[in-house]
């Protein structure tokens, strides 16, 4: 029993700082490739292939005066990048990394998650919000039509795996797919949950929110010190989250032959997150009306589509 | 799950949402305000089906409560659609200024 | 998981009452937020893990949000505030409170000697269960429920339509 | 061939929508040839089958052909039926070959006009309403045609809308008839409640199997029955609308206001003979009824001017002899006269509009004169009219129908020397009135210039019904000229009963026979002495006090309209003066007055205020809980 509770510890912990760490060192690394595929350097220079720079930058963020802008709204100006470190984290909790490696065995896995994007949501909002700078307010209320639109593309395609295995929960959906990944039978809802993520972590290509060239870096214009660390590693955080589901949900989670599951998985993880940076490398910036466009013309009738073509061969082949 | 659940105290639990809800409702000049209010006095609805629904063990608690959501929805978009509308008209949030649409 | 009803149960009303007190629109939404997940933890404790993540997903993430952005269009400021605070006025308190406290006790009444004796049967209900009564008996109410979002839909469009001066 | 029945109402009706529905598209030409031609189809197709009828008679003499139930209401279940007989033959010839004829006549007639289309959807309906009315076999099928023909004799009183005179007219013929109807429907609503059934031959069976002769229901439906006669056929005392319905078109009143449609009562009478046989004393107040508007109108018709007026007043008197014919028994006779009359009304009313086509619309006769030479058609039209209307002996078809009137009255059980007495008394008028218009109208002295001559189709129609109203006659000729042919009288009892007429000595026959002769003589000869011979002295004749005084009153027709107008219309107007500040809505407008106090007091409530009708709102939730709570 103590043992039990101890793993237990072990287990959020672990997860809580590998996530963390990974999102910081996600910054070097993002920074790197970048540099590698932009034909430049990147950081090069604290350390072997400047990996101290992510200790170089934590330091200065965190010996940074703690500043709150006088106009801005002082309380929730605090809580906003919070929120978004807190609800990242919480939606890892629901994450399945090994079959032994995972914090709670919820069966509304999948809901749960959804419900965390959601809500991180506000983190942005009420940052661009409580600034009180008219770019700021511009990238909180961007980003909050924009969440909100990309949600429901993004729940509808999570929809088509519920369908599949008949269940919330993420552990049951990782072993429904000892045999065949998810991404063959759900390869539209794949590649809407991928589109809709990118859109939900508010990367480029669609960080219209932050848009620096004409937002002068939106909701966190303002915020300086921990207060945007927490929003930069927050973003981090969440691209690791949704690659991590995308793993979990299309891609059969820890399986696979000879290597041991946490090994699966992490190779899994790392090909998205890489595949997200090289997104950002590769892709421009589309328009704020072509973003909503895209999402309401094209993805949500993508989405649609594939819940009733999987619906209805679920219901002449299966029948469950 | 044999555990007794909380079912009366859900129920006066909704009643004290409720209560605030409808206070926020009648006191409030502001009609943001109402509507918040509003949406509190939804949402108590909402677990004293739930808990209804989980006094019985039946799913037609959490099905009402759907419907509740469904409503709330709706309500809330038109709702806030007009708020924009009688901003844009009145330059004001204060419902009392809609006196004039007195018949 | 009494106690986790309790503290959810204290941390809704606390946040309910501070929503209706507030005089700072965006303020007195993060209370309702907060008030919202507390109730959304409740359904938990209730057995309705599906009715908790939609009230979190949908209520907390996308009605709160709408108006959370409406707030922000309107972007009243502080002037706002200063009149929502006169608006406040306490002698206005009374007669509301006094009616939400006869229906208070009214309800709180009928739950008490109403509910009966024995206790729940409880049990969980399924996220299963709860889909199979929707597309089950309840299918009519469910078309019509997407009929009304469909009304809401249109009408918010229509309404939220910026006319310009040559239409009025 | 029988079968095809149905398309003989059909074919007007299909001609009378195909007009409405495409009246934006027709031209003149092609909504003459669509109005004209459907009629004339359904003339051919009436001779067809009417010859089929008389080479191969069905079972019976009769022919039923129910095309479906109208409706189904219980044991009320009335059908659309046809049923075809002697009788309706007769009616449905007459009205389809008379009717084309006056359908082409009008095409030529109303070719100025403006509402050209109209009028001939109005004439389609209202022959297709006239066929239903003379085709039915079911009574409230047969009440559908009789009301359609009311309401298209409305319509078309009051063509020339324009002119409000013209509205009043119409109104009155539709407000007087429907007296009449009101009746009829009373007799319709007894018949079903007594007999069960609405099919005229069943409920004759019926009839005659329950009824006793001259038990109370019988003379109640036959007296009932008899209003909606008087209505439709103008008799007195409901005869004041058909002079004013010569305001429509002369073709109407040629169709409608002497050929069929007043004859309807008449048909009506010897459709439900039965019954009037059942109510001995009814039947005499026919034809008491018949010899006063004869009379009436007869006295009437010799102090008009107006040419029209003149014939509607004929026009009465005719159905008049209709009346008393049926009245005593005589049913052949009736629709023997029916049919001669048909013809040459209908030629006397063509030649008159003719007449007033050219004299660009003068009635007046005393405007005319010396039209003899100038409009030689219209001359000889009206004079073969006129002589065969005052029964010139043996060369006129209305000799033979008025002759046999007259006979039989004399010699019926239920006629007698009284109703013989009026009965020739009239035929003196007529001969009087109807030649005083010929001498004074187309003789002597040129009064205005001609215009507009009749065309070819004009003449066409008038060529023929001479003729008819020439020979008709010899369907019928008595016994006593050389043998006799009796071909319609045989004809006519397959369905109506043979003549209760007694048979005198050849003596007396001869005698009746020359006082008729001798009678329209002296009316004529009469007539030329004061109108066109001595007519300074007659003039002085007529300027005399007393004579001015009769001629007015014979002129209103024997102060009917008066009458009416002091005794029904004054006191109704009067009342409606009085009520204009209506007493009973003191009542009402005191309830107005509390509900608008009442919604005074409630309007305080609505204040416009959101928080406050919330409150409201609240409150009576907490009120309502707590009832539910306490109790």
């Amino acid at each position: 029993m103590t043992t039990a509770i101890w793993l237990h510890i072990a287990n959020v912990f672990g997860i809580l700082i590998a996530v963390v760490g990974a999102s910081a060192l996600l910054t070097w690394i993002e920074r790197r490739m970048l540099g590698l595929w932009q034909d430049r350097y990147g950081p090069n220079r604290a350390g072997p292939f400047g990996i101290l720079q992510v200790l170089a930058d934590m330091l200065k963020l965190f010996a940074k005066d703690d500043w709150t802008p006088p106009f801005a709204d002082r309380a929730v100006f605090i809580i906003a990048p919070a929120i978004i470190m807190v609800v990242i984290l919480l939606a890892f909790a629901v994450i399945p990394i090994t079959p032994a490696i995972g914090i709670v065995d919820m069966n509304i896995g999948l809901l749960f998650f959804l419900a965390m994007t959601s809500l991180s949501v506000y983190s942005v909002v009420l940052g661009g919000w409580a600034s009180n700078n008219k770019y700021s307010l511009l990238g909180g209320l961007r980003s909050a039509a924009q969440m909100i639109s990309y949600e429901v593309f993004m729940a509808l395609a999570l929809a088509g795996v519920v369908m599949l295995t008949g269940t919330f929960n993420l552990r049951e959906i990782v072993n429904a797919q000892s045999g065949l990944w998810f991404v063959v039978p759900q390869f539209f809802g794949f590649l809407v949950f991928s589109i809709a993520g990118i859109a939900e972590a508010h990367r480029l290509p669609f960080d219209l929110p932050e848009a620096e060239n004409e937002l002068i870096a939106g909701y966190h214009t303002e915020y300086s010190g921990m207060k945007f660390g927490m929003f930069f590693v927050g973003e981090y955080a969440s691209i690791i989250l949704i690659s991590a589901m995308i793993v979990v949900l299309f891609f059969g989670g820890w399986h696979g032959p000879w290597l041991p599951p946490i090994v699966w998985f992490l190779i899994k993880l790392t090909f998205f997150v890489g595949l997200f940076i090289l997104l950002r490398a590769a892709l421009p910036r589309p328009r704020y009306d072509q973003l909503m466009a895209y999402g309401w013309k094209f993805m949500l009738p993508l989405a649609l589509l594939n819940l009733v073509v999987t619906g209805a061969v679920t219901l002449a082949f299966f029948n469950g | 799950m044999t555990n007794t659940l909380p079912v009366l105290e859900s129920l006066v639990l909704a009643a004290v949402l409720f209560a605030l809800g409808l206070i926020c409702v009648l006191v409030r000049r502001n009609i943001v305000f109402m509507l918040m209010g509003l949406e509190i006095m939804l949402n108590a609805a909402g677990l004293a089906f739930i808990a209804a629904g989980a006094r019985w063990g039946s799913a037609d608690g959490q099905v009402m409560f759907i419907f509740i959501l469904t409503l709330a929805a709706a309500e809330v978009s038109v709702g806030l659609a007009l708020i924009l509308q009688m901003f844009q008209r009145f330059k004001t949030v204060d419902v009392d200024v809609l006196r004039r649409m007195e018949g | 998981m009494m106690i986790v009803f309790y503290i959810a149960a204290v941390i809704a009303v606390a946040a309910t009452v501070m929503t209706i007190t507030l005089t700072h629109a965006v303020h007195a939404l993060l209370y309702l937020i907060v008030s919202l997940l507390a109730v959304a933890v409740i359904f938990y404790t209730l057995g309705a893990p599906f009715a908790a993540a939609l009230e979190a997903i949908t209520y907390a993430g996308a009605i709160m949000v709408l108006f959370v952005f409406v707030v922000m269009m309107l972007n009243l400021g502080e002037a706002a505030v200063e009149q929502e605070r006169r608006w406040l006025d306490r002698r206005m308190w009374g007669g509301p409170a006094l009616l939400a406290a006869a229906l208070l006790a009214e309800l709180v009444y009928t739950f008490a000697f109403g509910i009966g004796p024995g206790g729940p049967s409880g049990g969980g209900v399924s996220p299963h269960a709860v889909g199979a009564a929707l597309f089950g008996p309840y299918l009519l109410a469910v078309e019509i429920a997407g009929f009304l979002l469909l009304a809401g839909l249109v009408g918010a469009y229509h309404l939220g339509r910026r006319r310009t001066d040559a239409e009025e | 061939m029988l079968h095809l029945l149905w398309l003989v109402p059909l074919l007007p009706l299909l001609g009378f929508t195909t007009l409405v529905l495409l009246q934006r598209v027709l031209s003149r030409t092609a909504t003459a040839i669509v109005g004209v031609g459907s009629v004339g189809l359904s003339c051919a197709l009436a001779l067809a089958i009417a010859s089929n009828f008389l080479l191969a008679p069905p079972m019976g003499g009769a022919f039923t052909q129910t095309l479906w139930t109208w409706m189904q209401v219980g044991d009320f279940a009335p059908s659309i039926s046809l049923r075809f007989d002697a009788l309706s033959l007769v009616m449905m010839l007459v009205i389809t070959v008379v009717g084309f004829f006056i359908h082409l006549y009008s095409a030529e007639f109303m070719a100025a006009d403006r509402s050209y289309l109209r009028f001939f959807a109005y004439m389609n309906l209202f022959v297709a309403s006239m066929l239903v009315l003379v085709l039915a076999g079911d009574l409230l099928f047969l009440f559908l045609g009789w009301e359609g023909v009311g309401l298209c004799s409305y319509l078309l009183i009051a063509f020339w809308h324009e002119d409000p005179h013209n509205c009043v007219c119409g109104r009155k013929a539709f407000i007087v008839t429907r007296i009449g109807d009101v009746g009829f429907l009373i007799a319709l609503l007894l018949i079903f409640t007594e007999l069960g059934s609405l099919d005229i031959h069943t409920l004759m069976q019926h009839a005659s199997a329950q009824w006793p002769v001259g038990s109370p229901v019988a003379i109640a439906t036959a007296v009932l029955l008899l209003a909606g006669a008087l209505g439709k056929s103008a008799q007195v005392p409901l005869q004041t609308w058909l002079p004013e319905a010569m305001a429509g078109p002369t073709p109407v009143s040629a169709l409608i206001h002497a050929a069929t449609m007043v004859t309807a009562g008449m048909y009506l009478i010897a459709r439900t003979h039965t019954l009037f046989e059942l109510a001995p004393p009814v039947l005499l107040a026919v034809a008491i009824i018949g010899v006063l508007t004869l009379l009436i109108s007869g006295f009437s018709a010799l102090a008009q001017n107006d040419i029209k007026r003149i014939l509607a007043y004929s026009t009465i008197s005719q159905i008049g002899y209709m009346f008393l014919a049926l009245g005593v028994g005589a049913w052949a006779a009736a629709i023997f006269h029916f049919l001669t009359h048909a013809f040459f009304k209908a030629l006397l009313f063509l030649s008159a509009g003719v007449v007033i086509q050219a004299l660009d619309e003068e009635h007046d006769i005393h405007r005319m004169g010396g039209l003899r030479t100038r409009l030689p058609a219209a001359f000889w039209s009206y004079l073969i009219g006129s002589a065969s209307l005052a029964a010139v002996p043996l060369i006129t078809a209305g000799f033979y129908s008025k002759d046999l009137i007259i006979a039989s009255v004399w010699s019926s059980p239920l006629g007698g020397p009284w109703l013989w007495a009026g009965a020739v008394l009239g035929a003196f008028l007529t001969s009087v009135y109807i030649f005083r218009s010929v001498f004074i109208a187309f003789f002597g002295e040129p009064r205005t210039l001609v215009g507009q001559r009749p065309r070819a189709r004009a003449l066409i129609a008038l060529t023929v019904l001479s003729i008819g109203a020439l020979v008709i006659g010899f369907l019928e000729i008595p016994d006593i000229f050389g043998g006799g042919v009796h071909v319609l009288s045989e004809f006519l009892q397959q369905t109506l009963p043979r003549s209760a007429a007694r048979p005198e000595p050849a003596r007396v026959e001869w005698l009746l026979e020359l006082v008729t002769v001798c009678i329209s003589i002296a009316g004529i000869y009469l007539a030329y002495r004061l109108f066109l011979r001595r007519k300074p002295e007659a003039e002085a004749l007529a300027s005399t006090e007393d004579a001015n005084l009769l001629r007015r009153f014979w002129g209103s027709g024997f102060g009917f309209d008066w009458v009416y107008y002091r005794v029904l219309v004054g006191p109704y107007e009067w009342f409606a003066r009085v009520n204009r500040r209506d007493v009973l809505d003191v009542f009402y407008n005191t309830l107005a007055a509390i509900s608008r106090m009442l919604y005074g007091m409630l309007r305080q409530t609505q204040t416009g205020n959101l928080r406050w009708y919330m409150g409201v709102l609240a409150a009576g939730g907490v009120v309502l809980v707590a009832i539910v709570v306490l109790t």
